[in-house]
């Protein structure tokens, strides 16, 4: 750790995980809810479940994504943080409200939390993944505006890099575009067309940036290739992704009352989203193989490949599967957009997450990298998960190709309950990967506490 | 191909792409976008060749040839000053800028008359899909005209105040490169959207 | 040097005459009213040729690398052949 | 592949590319808001198709259903259930809820009243009237 102040990172990246097991904890009861349908009702109703799994998703991942601008802002900066109480005491309002809306979420019925927070003064609640009571909504806003003011005056004072600055057009953007979660008109239409605004525009853009700039970051560390070369593909793989990705939420604007042009704009663009992918994967190899030294810490490499890899496969080719406005049309709603949703999920931002952590942590950690024991762990666990979810991937694939077979294909269409009895095998299945992903997860959080002879700091 | 072509110079060695590599990335992606584009028109004309055929005899030929020759003539412009530069002849090249500069807002005013009559006649992007395809080829082109243009201004500062020669050729060749590209797909958006039928 | 720019821009000039020559020879073509496969065919080829010498002169990748170029006039071939298999598809 | 690759030009070409395609998307959307009116059945609107909407989002129904497409994968689509059940239909499922078939999927009984029911009916209707460019593509959703 070269700055004293990296050190408020170490908060943010234990919150990230823990709330990272409590969501695949709910990943597996929404998993059993789907084949066994009475599954704790009416304790814990499927909806209420996945607000919860999605939710969690949403917030450990920006918990991942401070803890990580905190820990490489000042080190790109080359300067203290600028006030790392602040993000202390940031970190605890975040973690509080985060933990007070799923507790929300699971004791209250969901009308009644909606009335006792405002909603009937400005509705923003239930629509996906923005679930939350207006007053948490307004308390990310706060706790995003400190942080970025952190960070921007961190940057401001220091040395400017590609990296860092990125990161900042990624997490101002991130900040920006949330706002669009505080408009939502009755005009159903109006409401969609604004709502993808943060969530196209957050996963398939800004964020995109954070992702980029993290794992620039990581490469720098552990590649030791040059800054310039790294920085320049930076830019360019970036450039691709928001020149094909903005356009691209057009995909999105085939089938809720938009106008037709969509579907050729939407699919001419997200057609193309692939190529910043594989771009990505083959810069992250090549980086690696023109390595000018060797990092100890062959997990953090291992996670860097594989974020390459699987957001390839999940955001590109599976994304791409179902893009074009024809095949979209059957496939719109189903099975297949689930399937494609997790593998691109955790393809892009949990790998990527677990890679600055993984590189990170140790040095939090003070020591360079992990001992061989917790790093051998640490790959099982890499192995584990990304198989399991590579699995979970192709049973919901194949679950959605019967799906939109026999109920949308089909001469005589099935109902959408007929439909779901006879997928229930790849259900199982499905649920079977995500305990093999769980015990990933468990085998990742094993690792922490894996002792064995380490290198010391200084790498 | 080649041989269609006038004797080429004797190539430089070894052989480089001129312009910088980043920005031909950009108009790969680019030229990717637009093929697609184009090759979406054509395969949802074959659906509807009449309609197609219909609508399309409705667009004014000329002022599609005239901005044309003006792309052309502007493309020409750039390829002398990025030439002039090369021979250190940076504020002349500047000279030849401008020219091309005055191609490109001619190409604009034209257009901007031909959406003006498109608009008035209540064409617009929902009103029939050759129609969709016309607007939107043409405006995402048109775009790329006023980008270039910005890109061209930019090369024109820096070569009025002497900055381009036959030592600092990035800048110039990239711009140009870029513009060429603008000329490029309108050189088969033109046959394909106006005349092709 | 200055000889081989002198001579560039000769042969630029050259190409530039010709291109708006084809230019007034595909409006001429449009204003004449016909259609069909071989009037297709014929400005799609006057397209593509025009397209090359643009690729090759102006964007000066005649002196490129090959890949370069490969992949260049391939993007041409490949758009004005998919366009021509669209245009074979509709044919009445 | 040879040539000059600088890092000032791929960030020109980054800033350069984001603010022209974004330009272009808010052109695009500009265009889509004034064709807006001719899809999105807005002349269908009424207060109690907004307390419907208002009712839908509250008891987040989306956790389960989808609406023209959007939402949980759970249970059937709903953006063309008023065309496939019909207003009886929904009523009498809604307070048939929950059916207690062990094994079974359960929804939730959200105890609305009469006024309540016919307020989400409506707010259902204005959204299976949407064009939706034909979407799903029969009326199972």
């Amino acid at each position: 750790m070269k700055y004293k102040s990296q050190a408020v990172a170490m908060p943010y990246f234990i919150a990230a995980i823990g709330l990272f097991v409590a969501q695949i904890v709910f990943g597996l009861i929404l998993g059993m809810q789907y084949v066994v349908g009475d599954f704790l009702f009416p304790e814990i109703p499927f909806n209420v479940a996945r607000m919860v799994h999605t939710n969690l998703l949403i917030v450990w991942l920006l918990f991942g994504f401070m803890g990580a601008a905190y820990y490489m802002v000042p080190e790109e900066s080359e300067t203290e943080l600028f006030s790392p109480r602040l993000a202390l005491a940031m970190f605890w309002v975040f973690l509080i409200a985060g933990a007070l809306t799923i507790i929300g979420y699971l004791t209250v019925d969901y009308a009644t939390l909606a009335k006792y927070t405002g909603n009937d003064i400005l509705a923003t609640m239930g629509r996906e993944f923005l679930e939350q009571p207006l007053l948490t909504k307004i308390g990310i806003v706060v706790v995003a505006l400190v942080f970025l003011f952190n960070i921007t005056m961190t940057v401001l004072k220091g040395r400017k890099t590609a990296i860092s600055v990125v990161l900042l057009l990624g997490l101002w953007g991130l900040a920006i575009f949330f706002l669009f979660s505080f408009y939502n008109p009755t005009n159903l239409v109006l409401d969609k067309y604004y709502w993808w605004w943060v969530v196209h525009l957050w996963v398939e853009g800004v964020w995109e940036l954070i992702m980029a700039a993290l794992l620039a970051f990581v490469l720098i560390k552990v590649t030791g290739v040059d800054r310039e070369v790294i920085e320049k593909w930076l830019y360019v793989i970036i450039a691709l992704a928001l020149v094909t990705g903005i356009i691209g939420t057009g995909h999105h604007y085939y089938w809720i009352g938009t106008p037709e042009y969509w579907q050729w704009w939407g699919s001419i663009f997200s057609a193309l989203e692939p190529i910043p992918f594989f771009a990505m994967t083959v810069f992250a190899f090549n980086m690696v193989n023109r390595r000018r030294r060797e990092h100890p810490n062959k997990a953090a490499v291992l996670w860097a490949l594989g974020t390459g890899v699987m957001a390839f496969l999940g955001a590109g080719v599976w994304g791409f599967l179902h893009t074009l406005a024809p095949v979209n049309y059957y496939t719109h709603g189903s099975q297949i957009t689930a399937a494609h949703g997790h593998m691109a999920f955790y393809g892009a931002y949990v790998m990527v997450v677990i890679t600055i952590i993984s590189y990170a942590m140790p040095i939090l950690r003070g020591r360079a990298c992990n001992s061989p024991k917790a790093q051998v762990l640490e790959m099982w666990s890499f192995w584990l998960m990304t198989i399991a979810m590579v699995f979970i991937t192709l049973f919901l694939t194949a679950a959605g190709i019967l799906q939109v077979w026999l109920q949308r294909v089909a001469e005589e269409p099935m109902s959408f309950m007929a439909v779901q009895d006879q997928v229930a095998l790849f259900y199982w299945m499905r649920e079977w990967s995500g305990v093999v992903f769980f015990i990933g997860l468990l085998a990742y959080v094993a690792s922490f506490f894996v002792k064995g002879k380490e290198q010391p700091a200084g790498a | 191909m080649r041989a269609a072509c006038p004797p080429l110079p004797a190539p430089r060695t070894p052989p480089t792409l001129a312009g910088d590599l980043a920005i031909w990335i950009f108009i790969l992606a680019e030229l990717l976008a637009f093929g697609v584009f184009f090759i979406a028109y054509a395969f949802a004309r074959a659906n509807n060749p009449e309609l197609f055929a219909a609508e399309q005899l409705a667009l004014n030929r000329d002022a599609g040839a005239i901005n044309t020759l003006l792309l052309l003539t502007a493309s020409y412009f750039v390829v002398r000053a990025v030439h002039a530069a090369e021979a250190g002849q940076s504020r002349h090249g500047a000279r030849w800028l401008v020219a091309a500069l005055g191609c490109a807002a001619g190409f604009v005013a034209i257009k901007i008359g031909e959406y003006a009559a498109a608009f008035s006649a209540g064409i617009s992007l929902s009103s029939s899909t050759f129609h969709m395809f016309y607007l939107s080829l043409t405006f995402f082109h048109f775009m790329h005209v006023l980008l270039g243009m910005v890109i061209l201004g930019a090369l024109w500062l820096n070569a009025r105040r002497g900055l381009y020669g036959p030592h600092n050729m990035n800048g110039i060749e990239s711009g140009a490169a870029y513009w060429h590209m603008v000329d490029l797909v309108w050189l088969i958006l033109f046959p394909l959207v106006y005349v092709i039928r | 040097m200055n000889h081989d720019i002198r001579s560039a821009n000769r042969r630029s000039t050259v190409l530039w005459v010709l291109l708006l020559a084809a230019t007034v020879f595909t409006w001429a073509v449009g204003e004449g009213g016909s259609g069909g496969a071989a009037i297709a065919a014929l400005l799609l080829g006057v397209a593509a040729l025009k397209g090359a010498a643009v690729i090759l002169d102006f964007m000066a990748l005649a002196r490129a690398p090959l890949l370069w170029q490969l992949i260049t006039l391939g993007w041409l071939v490949l758009v004005c052949a998919l366009i021509g298999l669209a245009y074979w598809k509709g044919m009445p | 592949m040879s040539g000059t690759f600088t890092k000032a030009m791929a960030r020109n070409v980054f800033y350069g590319g984001t603010v022209f395609f974004f330009l272009l998307f808010l052109a695009l959307t500009l265009d889509t808001t004034k064709a807006l009116p001719k899809t999105d059945n807005r002349h269908n609107i009424t207060a109690d198709v907004a307390a419907g909407k208002h009712i839908w989002e509250t008891r987040n129904c989306l956790g389960c259903h989808t609406l023209l497409g959007e939402g949980a994968y759970y249970a059937p689509e709903l953006g063309n259930v008023y065309k496939r059940r019909g207003p009886d239909f929904i009523k009498a499922w809604m307070m048939a809820q929950p059916t207690g078939t062990p094994g079974r999927r359960q929804m939730p009984n959200f105890h609305l009243s009469d006024e309540e029911l016919d307020q989400l009916i409506a707010f259902l209707k204005y959204a299976s009237e949407i064009n939706t460019q034909n979407w799903p593509p029969n009326i199972e959703g």
